[in-house]
């Protein structure tokens, strides 16, 4: 016997009506005053001799002949550089596309269909990404779920122990140059800053296990402290070799100092062994021992639930970005690709809008290499999720300590080679 | 790295079973076809003839109202009770039949083995959730309706891989 | 089973009748090679085509697991299982041993069943001899209250803790609304 | 040391030198099933193992004596679902050598294709959970994916899924449709070809190799004394199948080979089962050809009884050697039914095996035994 759910009009009517309801009551109540508390708060550019204040802001947005010159002033300003761009936002939409194209591709190579309902008639022109809104029904669920503190947790850091590692995540995101000028920290010490805000990981993991009061959480953070000083020191090792042959430790000078030659063709065992310990600092498939689910239920993360854990993938998924664009960034020439990608007629390239010029070509392009470079190596480290099986912990320690130390030293005798057998000049490949 | 020849294989076979059709049934939209018009058995014969064993039909006509059915779920699910129906046959003095419960029916098919008289065959319907346990259980009445079950698809085999439909 | 009311006479096998049946000549090994060791102490049940039965004591169930295990090469333990008699109040314990390594006797299962007074069945446990017994050995303590002497762990295994009535699988113990 | 305080306010053990850390591995833990593993790790060092079953007793035994022969057919395979031909087929076995009934010839084969179709459900559900287990979740996903072609192939000549309650004492229950053999023999060369790509990616991967050998060695003296059987034993270098040793149905009549392994490690237990699957297909395929046409199910009548008299059978299931301790008093019902199941022989390795794993090998070496907590609760 089947129910049939009986479709009433009125009902229809009177839904879409609450729905309007309470979207005029979060838009009014909520996002305006959130819109207005930010832009107290930023320094408003002054456009054309014009002190922007925030009352005026929301009438000049309409006019595009102003609000050009502001997207474009905005744009330039250290609060949308860590906001939006290159920043948090930008990153964070990039965690979630890698999230789903990696369900995607690992349901197409197991031979499933993975996310494919969700969204799927939302949007006609994307019926082969069906399953794009799952990402948000992930999201949902997340936020509406309880967040469980086991009994006898240390609570302040089992509470602090995820923001803290967003907020590292995203302050790994910061230092990545993803085109000339386009970064949120152009400091000098910037590989330096990398490692010291990766070493932030473990600890935290641990300090999160320690926290939650229970013992395979406390297995999985002593597995991860483990694996950190097992791959922390052939990951430092074998980018040596890069900060010798640039000569410097600013990542956009490294990216600079690969004009002619990506790095990756110079010392391609550097290259690999940063890969591979990439995959261990991200605690991704074949090296994911303190998530073993298996062995120890789900490692460190075991006790969380909602939507802290959802802001522990998060800035894992964050962290795949960051390690990917630092991949990029150090033997891939970061932004570095021919032009082609063109805004507009060959005379004028550049992306205009009514005669305000919003990105220049060079941008334009250095962006789409960095993105679409980023991507394919994040690809690459979803791949071996498909693969293979977990490591043990001796193999993979005896591999970190044993093998992958030797390999680096070997990429930096090389480069030692490089630049003193007179091929390489340090501030890159001879002839520049 | 002695390994390094078997990681590659593998990552070959891997990156090779991105071009392969997928084999995932899409349920709701693709239903499977099966053999036979269910589950039936003929006790001439003493054996029982191929098909699927969803849920019952109950032909009235031929039933006796004699019990084996439900002394035979007796000691399996005790989901057949012998219920009272309005209806008076002349090979039915008793006019009883039996109700099936499914909540506990757990689709043997030994009911249908032990009806004498070509009463309780099994049919190719197998959708029978409902929102509460009471609808579940189905009366005789609901029992001899035949359900039209539209399956099509089977699993198809060529060279990029087997699928569904 | 046959049908109701033809129950043929020669397959209903008394103990007394098997014995005289004609035995197979590797079977009969066995049971020669047992009953020139142990005698009066260990009776031939029956001796079927690849199944052979006796029955023994309690007291000599050690030494006579040893002479199979050791002498005539039955070595793997298969099962232990428990049958309760109320009428003759016995709890019958048998094991099921069979062979792995002699190459004739590998199709056979060697039974030897021990008879237990109902109100305290005792015996010595096997596992010194077959190691694989352990398990079965506590499940028959939980399932019919035989006690196994020397076993290293008799304690529940597939009960919960809380049970608190007579071992399951003795007569008495009904289920309920049955 | 550091000690934990458990949530429910109990404190952990520590031993006198405070290194031993007590875990409890299930019933409510990814890597074990219903079932528990107390497990004492000193460090990542496994010192102590006992295992604990009996989450999901259901007393199978308890309730063969309160249904007659027949009746107890379905719930008899429930201990057992991915497999449930081969936990029906020694009882099938007893109450026929019991009973003395005679088997049509044709129902003896189509025994045969069911309890080998239904044991290669179980290796792939089986091997799909070890790949799972190995954190490897490709081989989840394939093996549970083709095992859509056999669990179609069962359906199509039983009726159902899983729990098909299809061997009935004198034969099985309907005849094969007519055309089941063109679509067996399609959708096994199509298996056989899927098998092969297994092996790519998971037998010959060297991080699965690295996992799985010499982990866990179970010597031949070992597995035959601790009574483990099966696929486990054979990987140990014994060349036990009751198929061959003892060939009940025909299986004298077809031709298969015994596949052993020397090493015993938990490499040669995942890859036994996988190299039988190509063996059973064989059968199968033979099977087809061999084929006689005529009846397929003894006709008895309503209720049957058995005379006095017991009668222990044995099969070779997925897991491995599957008996029945089958006591008749003479009543329609059984008097006593015994089931010596595989997985139940398999917990006395277990503890044999574990001690002085490391906590990372538990999953391989655990889930390697094919083990399979229902049925051992039964």
């Amino acid at each position: 016997m089947t129910t049939v759910t009986q479709f009433s009009f009125t009902d229809f009517v009177k839904s879409l009506l609450w729905l309007a309801f309470w979207i005029l009551m979060i838009v009014t109540l909520i996002i305006l005053p959130i819109i207005f508390i930010v832009l107290f708060y930023v320094p408003a550019p002054e456009i054309e001799g014009i002190e922007i204040t925030p009352y005026l802001l929301l009438s000049m947005m309409v006019n595009p002949d102003i609000g050009v010159p502001l997207l474009k002033a905005t744009m330039e300003t250290t609060f949308f550089k860590v906001a939006v761009f290159p920043g948090f936002t930008f990153a964070a939409l990039f965690a979630t596309i890698i999230i789903f194209f990696e369900r995607k591709f690992l349901a197409k190579m197991q031979l499933r269909v993975g996310p494919y309902h969700a969204g799927r008639e939302v949007l006609w022109w994307a019926r082969n990404f069906g399953g794009f809104f799952q990402m948000l029904a992930d999201l949902l669920k997340l936020i509406s779920k309880e967040i469980i503190i086991p009994s006898g947790a240390d609570k302040p850091i089992f509470w602090a122990a995820p923001v803290v590692l967003t907020v590292v995540a995203s302050g790994l995101v910061a230092l990545i140059p993803v085109a000339p000028g386009w970064v949120v920290a152009d400091i000098d010490v910037g590989l330096l800053a990398v490692f010291a805000l990766l070493g932030f990981f473990p600890l935290t993991a641990l300090l999160a296990s320690w926290a939650s009061n229970s013992k395979y959480p406390f297995i999985g953070g002593l597995r991860a402290l483990h694996q950190m000083i097992a791959y922390e020191i052939p990951l430092i090792l074998s980018v040596l070799g890069v900060v010798i042959l640039s000569g410097s430790l600013n990542l956009s000078t490294m990216v600079e100092a690969q004009q002619n030659y990506w790095f990756i063709l110079l010392l391609p065992i550097g290259a690999f062994v940063f890969f591979i310990t990439a995959l261990a600092e991200l605690e991704r498939v074949p090296f994911d021992l303190p998530e073993a689910e298996s062995e120890i239920v789900a490692g460190w993360l075991t006790e969380y639930s909602g939507m802290a854990y959802g802001l522990i993938q998060l800035a894992s998924y964050m962290k795949l970005y960051a390690l990917a664009a630092l991949f990029v960034t150090l033997f891939m020439g970061g932004w570095m690709g021919p032009e082609i990608l063109r805004f507009g007629p060959p005379w004028e390239p550049d992306l205009m809008i009514r005669g305000h010029m919003v990105l220049t070509v060079e941008e334009g392009n250095a962006f789409f290499w960095f993105i679409v470079k980023t991507f394919g190596i994040a690809v690459l480290m979803l791949l071996p999720r498909g693969i293979n099986p977990r490591i043990k912990i001796d193999i993979l320690l005896r591999t970190g300590w044993a093998k992958l130390i030797a390999v680096a030293f070997i990429n930096v005798f090389i480069a030692l080679g490089l630049l003193y057998a007179g091929v390489i000049h340090p501030v890159g490949v001879v002839g520049t | 790295m002695s390994g390094a020849g078997g990681i590659f294989k593998a990552i070959e076979s891997g990156t090779k079973h991105l071009v392969i059709r997928r084999f995932t049934l899409r349920y709701p939209e693709q239903k499977l076809r099966f053999v036979g018009d269910g589950f039936q058995f003929d006790p001439k014969e003493g054996v029982g003839i191929a098909g699927y064993k969803g849920r019952h039909i109950l032909y009235h006509d031929k039933c006796t109202g004699c019990q084996l059915c439900a002394i035979a779920c007796e000691g399996i699910a005790e989901a057949i009770a012998m219920v009272k129906i309005d209806k008076t046959w002349n090979h039915n003095k008793k006019s009883i039949m039996p109700q099936i419960d499914y909540g506990k029916c757990v689709f043997c098919g030994l009911c249908v083995d032990a009806c004498p008289f070509y009463a309780l065959f099994m049919t190719d319907d197998y959708e029978l959730a409902a929102y509460t346990k009471e609808h579940l259980i189905y009366t005789p009445d609901q029992l001899a309706v035949k359900v039209d079950y539209e399956g099509n698809v089977e699993i198809k085999i060529d060279d990029q891989g087997a699928t569904h439909g | 089973m046959s049908s109701e009311g033809k129950q043929p006479e020669q397959s209903s096998q008394s103990k007394e009748a098997v014995a005289k049946v004609e035995i197979p000549p590797v079977e009969k090994g066995i049971v020669d090679k047992i009953t020139t060791k142990f005698g009066g102490k260990a009776v031939l049940a029956y001796a079927k085509p690849r199944r052979i039965r006796f029955n023994i004591k309690p007291e000599d169930a050690i030494e006579f697991a040893r002479f199979l295990n050791d002498e005539v090469g039955f070595d793997q333990p298969i099962s232990v299982a428990g049958t309760d008699y109320p009428k003759d109040n016995v709890i019958e314990v048998i094991y099921h041993i069979g062979c792995c390594t002699v190459p004739e006797y590998r199709s056979m299962v060697f039974a030897f069943a021990l008879k237990l007074p109902r109100d305290n069945p005792k015996t010595p446990t096997l596992i010194p001899v077959y190691r694989g017994v352990e398990y079965h050995e506590r499940e028959t303590f939980e399932m019919l209250g035989v006690i196994f002497e020397d076993h290293p762990k008799l304690q529940r295994l597939l009960l919960p803790e809380d049970w608190a009535d007579i071992p399951p699988l003795r007569k008495d113990f009904n289920i309920k609304g049955r | 040391m550091i000690q934990l305080t458990l949530p429910s306010g109990i404190q952990v053990e520590p031993s006198e030198d405070g290194r031993i850390l007590t875990l409890s591995v299930g019933p409510q833990h990814p890597g074990s099933g219903h079932f528990r593993l107390i497990v004492q790790v000193d460090g990542d060092i496994i010192v102590d193992a006992d295992p604990d079953p009996g989450y999901v007793h259901r007393g199978e035994e308890k309730m063969c004596e309160y249904r007659n022969w027949i009746q107890n057919i379905p719930h008899l395979e429930r201990p057992m679902i991915a497999d449930s031909c081969g936990i029906l087929y020694p009882f099938v076995l007893a109450c026929e050598e019991i009973g003395s009934i005679k088997v049509p010839e044709r129902a003896k084969y189509i025994r045969i294709i069911m309890a080998e179709i239904n044991a290669m459900i179980f290796e792939l559900y089986w091997l799909a959970i070890y790949g799972i287990f190995l954190g490897h979740s490709t081989m989840f996903m394939w093996p549970m994916g083709d095992r859509e072609l056999l669990i179609d192939l069962a359906e199509m000549a039983t009726g159902a899924r899983v729990t098909h309650a299809y061997f009935v004492p004198g034969g099985v229950r309907n005849d094969l449709p007519d055309t089941f053999r063109d679509k067996a023999i399609r959708q096994l060369d199509y298996f056989k070809h899927r098998l092969d790509q297994y092996k790519d990616i998971f037998y010959t991967n060297p991080l699965f190799l690295d996992r799985t050998e010499r982990v866990g060695v179970l010597t031949a003296q070992d597995a035959i004394n601790l009574g483990v059987t099966g696929p486990v034993l054979r990987a140990s270098g014994v060349e036990h199948d009751i198929r061959k040793i003892e060939p009940y149905d025909v299986y004298d009549e077809l031709d298969f080979k015994v596949i052993t392994m020397k090493t015993g490690d938990s490499y040669a237990r995942a890859y036994v089962p996988y190299l039988e699957m190509y063996e059973r297909i064989n059968i199968i395929k033979q099977c087809l050809e061999k084929m006689p046409s005529g009846p397929v199910r003894t006709k008895l009548g309503p209720n049957p009884k058995g005379p006095v008299g017991e009668a222990f059978k044995r099969v070779e299931a997925g897991r491995g050697e599957l008996a029945y301790y089958v006591v008749s008093d003479g009543t329609p019902k059984p008097y006593r039914i015994k089931l010596s199941v595989p997985s139940f022989r398999m917990i006395a390795a277990m503890p044999h095996l574990l001690k002085g794993a490391k906590l990372a090998d538990m999953p391989a070496i655990y889930w390697s035994l094919n083990y399979w907590p229902v049925e051992a609760d039964r």
